[in-house]
């Protein structure tokens, strides 16, 4: 199993029955495959639908019905088009129940950096930041490290999405859970130790007690979404 | 009917719910100089992308701009100037514009780079950034359909800025895929009022 | 003809092509009924409807399709149902190109007073506040006096309803036109001499040269509305 | 499930998209000392209006109170406390509420009685009003078409506040006049989102 579907089947357990969720493009999106079907949620894509489904069958794609990536969806019954007010109202509102985002950095406060890198990459933040300020549960998903440097760091030093710590960050090789006490190590990833996931970590982590291994949602019921 | 350096609302998100035919026409014009507000500029070769590689964009006004490196290039070669907003802040700010409103308080950028340069207001213990109205002379804008009057209807995600966007400009050209009789729409289907829309012009099949 | 007859009718004339109106409840709605059929308006009912169209025939009501006054009416072809964000939005964002209110006081400033008596009488502004402050164009349609007590005076004592001046004040006996050198006296009421105006009103008129007697709209084509 | 005290918001414009079955439901078990938001307190013996009657409502948010005599006596006999809001700033601030901004600004109420005890921001050299966001425990809200999801449609003048009520309450009870199959409403003609509807209670016929 790669990092990536470690994560996000990870994060698939975090997703509960009635919940109206947002993925972000990339990896987050990977999230809708391994929930469990008793699990029934509405995935909203913030360009402008709620109850996103699963990509169409070839030839089935409808121009007008696409995520925020601007790939081709499909709706699911009880779905609704809405326009970008009542998209941002509902995330700034606070009537979205889960964020799961992609992460350049998260520090010691829980604080997340994702939307730019000064002087190298400026794509803008999109609704990043209004997800990161407004939603109930905002959940990073990210690989630990890039290219071996350590994501999770004492405090970003790239611009920050917001100054409101978020709830849960989920890597290959661990979930961590910013709290006012500082980063608790909540569980490791499959097989590794508590030795790697320090070393793999700038910040310092705080660990109460045994730190139990993660479980991971099972494998999808059908073809991947 | 578009002068140079006009300030455009353009309607779409990635060039879903883009009003391609009236960008075209611009392109082929050759005015430039616009202010383009608008979610996105989309990609190199799709709506507003267009307007891009062609240099008729002197500022955006956008929230994102990851998948068109030429914004990028152009924005660090400094011939475009980029204002990045937050995605909810912007429909925010373009709707306080169509609704009369002077500003409005949102928690969204606090503490980052977009309170640089701006008003904080605190209430009952909060801080709020103050976010201005973001008017402009024309919005261009797609629908899907239209009667003649100019009640207009969107499907899907091709919604986005439209709607907010038809409210908050001098003058509303929109692009529907198709214009029906007038009452062919119901009342309850009209989601832009025919009030708010000047000119119709309908998509080439 | 009766006063508000008068009124109605001149008021009338004020409505151009392509408008977009709003009627208060009382004398200001019967304006309506004297449009000549060529100008082709939209009215708006503050409660929801652009498109207001005359009363329907007995039977035909539809329980919610209803005025700003709660009665019934029907809506034109072309007719939008609006919310309440969308309807104040529009009075608001100066989308609204007419209102035409009723007054208790009009004073030297142009400024209007017509929601509330203190101690005796507080309906509430409803939307007048919203629609004096928004419209482009606010026409006052009243009476000239109350009981004998002038009506246009040079402040009002009443609670105002806003301090924007307002365009225009038609009554039965003068249509009076606020502006920064004081109330213009532009038309007297049929019948009614310069000095008949003076002695009904309270604040001083501004007369410039002759001042012509009032046009009036014709009779409605069909059945009053 | 309404707790005595509890902060209401209450769709409909003289009784026009009130929930009636709703309001006849709590006149009826009689709990009360209740904050209202509304638009109005209808007439006597209509929606609202039967609430005022019975005594329910201890303090009304609305804009007017015109038709309802009661309310008026009631108010000067100090036996309900009435905070009366322009229409369009009281549904600007319902609005506020709902979608997670800290205050709005508007010129609507500047130099009234409306300006007393309020904050007010200088921008540009024109004065506004900042007004904040009015939440509610519960939305109470008509709609004319459901579906078992809780998508909700509405129909012609039964619109004005429900919409935005709906989005602005812990929890949002939703009266529609049927409830259909989930999939019946198309996503286009959903006008309050299912997710943000916690309880359908069918109108009786």
């Amino acid at each position: 199993m790669d990092a990536k579907e470690i994560i996000a089947r990870r994060v698939a357990l975090e997703v509960r029955d009635g919940m109206l969720v947002n993925l972000g493009i990339g990896l987050p999106s990977m999230v809708a495959n391994y929930l469990t079907p008793e699990v029934d949620v509405f995935f909203q894509a913030e360009n402008g639908v709620i109850g996103l489904g699963s990509r169409p069958p070839e030839g089935m794609e409808d121009p007008e019905l696409t995520d925020a990536g601007g790939a081709f969806v499909t709706a699911v019954p009880g779905a609704a088009s809405i326009d970008s007010a009542m998209s941002f109202g509902l995330i700034r509102g606070g009537h979205l129940d889960m964020t799961v985002l992609g992460g350049l950095q998260v520090d010691a406060r829980g604080y997340l950096a994702n939307w730019m890198v000064p002087g190298r990459m400026v794509p803008g933040m999109g609704g990043a930041m209004d997800l990161v300020a407004g939603a109930r549960r905002v959940i990073v998903a990210m690989l630990h490290t890039a290219r071996g440097t350590p994501k999770i760091v004492p405090e970003c030093s790239l611009p920050l999405t917001a100054v409101r710590r978020v709830s849960l960050i989920v890597t290959e090789l661990a979930v961590i859970e910013p709290t006012d006490a500082g980063l608790m190590l909540r569980e490791t990833g499959p097989g590794v130790t508590v030795d790697e996931v320090r070393d793999a970590t700038a910040a310092e982590l705080v660990i109460a007690g045994d730190v139990p291994e993660m479980l991971l949602a099972g494998v999808p019921p059908g073809p991947p979404a | 009917m578009i002068p140079e350096g006009a300030i455009l609302h353009i309607g779409g998100f990635m060039g879903v719910g883009s009003p391609h035919r009236l960008i075209d026409a611009l392109v082929e014009r050759g005015v430039g100089g616009f202010t383009v507000v608008a979610n996105d500029t989309a990609m190199p070769g799709t709506g507003i992308g267009k307007m891009i590689s062609a240099g008729m964009v002197a500022r955006a006004i956008v929230s994102h701009i990851g998948l068109n490196p030429e914004t990028q290039a152009k924005m660090i070669a400094g011939e475009i100037e980029v204002e990045l907003v937050p995605q909810g802040t912007l429909v925010e700010r373009i709707r306080a514009a169509g609704v009369g409103l002077g500003g409005v308080l949102t928690a969204t950028g606090i503490g980052t780079l977009v309170e640089e340069g701006k008003q904080v207001v605190e209430l009952d213990g909060r801080r709020y950034l103050l976010e201005t109205p973001i008017r402009a002379d024309f919005a261009l804008i797609a629908a899907s359909r239209a009667d003649y009057k100019g009640n207009l209807e969107y499907h899907l995600t091709a919604h986005n800025f439209n709607p907010i966007m038809a409210m908050a400009a001098d003058v509303v050209i929109a692009e529907p895929k198709e214009i029906l009789p007038v009452g062919a729409i119901p009342p309850d289907a009209v989601k832009t009022p025919a009030t708010l829309v000047d000119h119709l012009l309908e998509r080439a099949h």
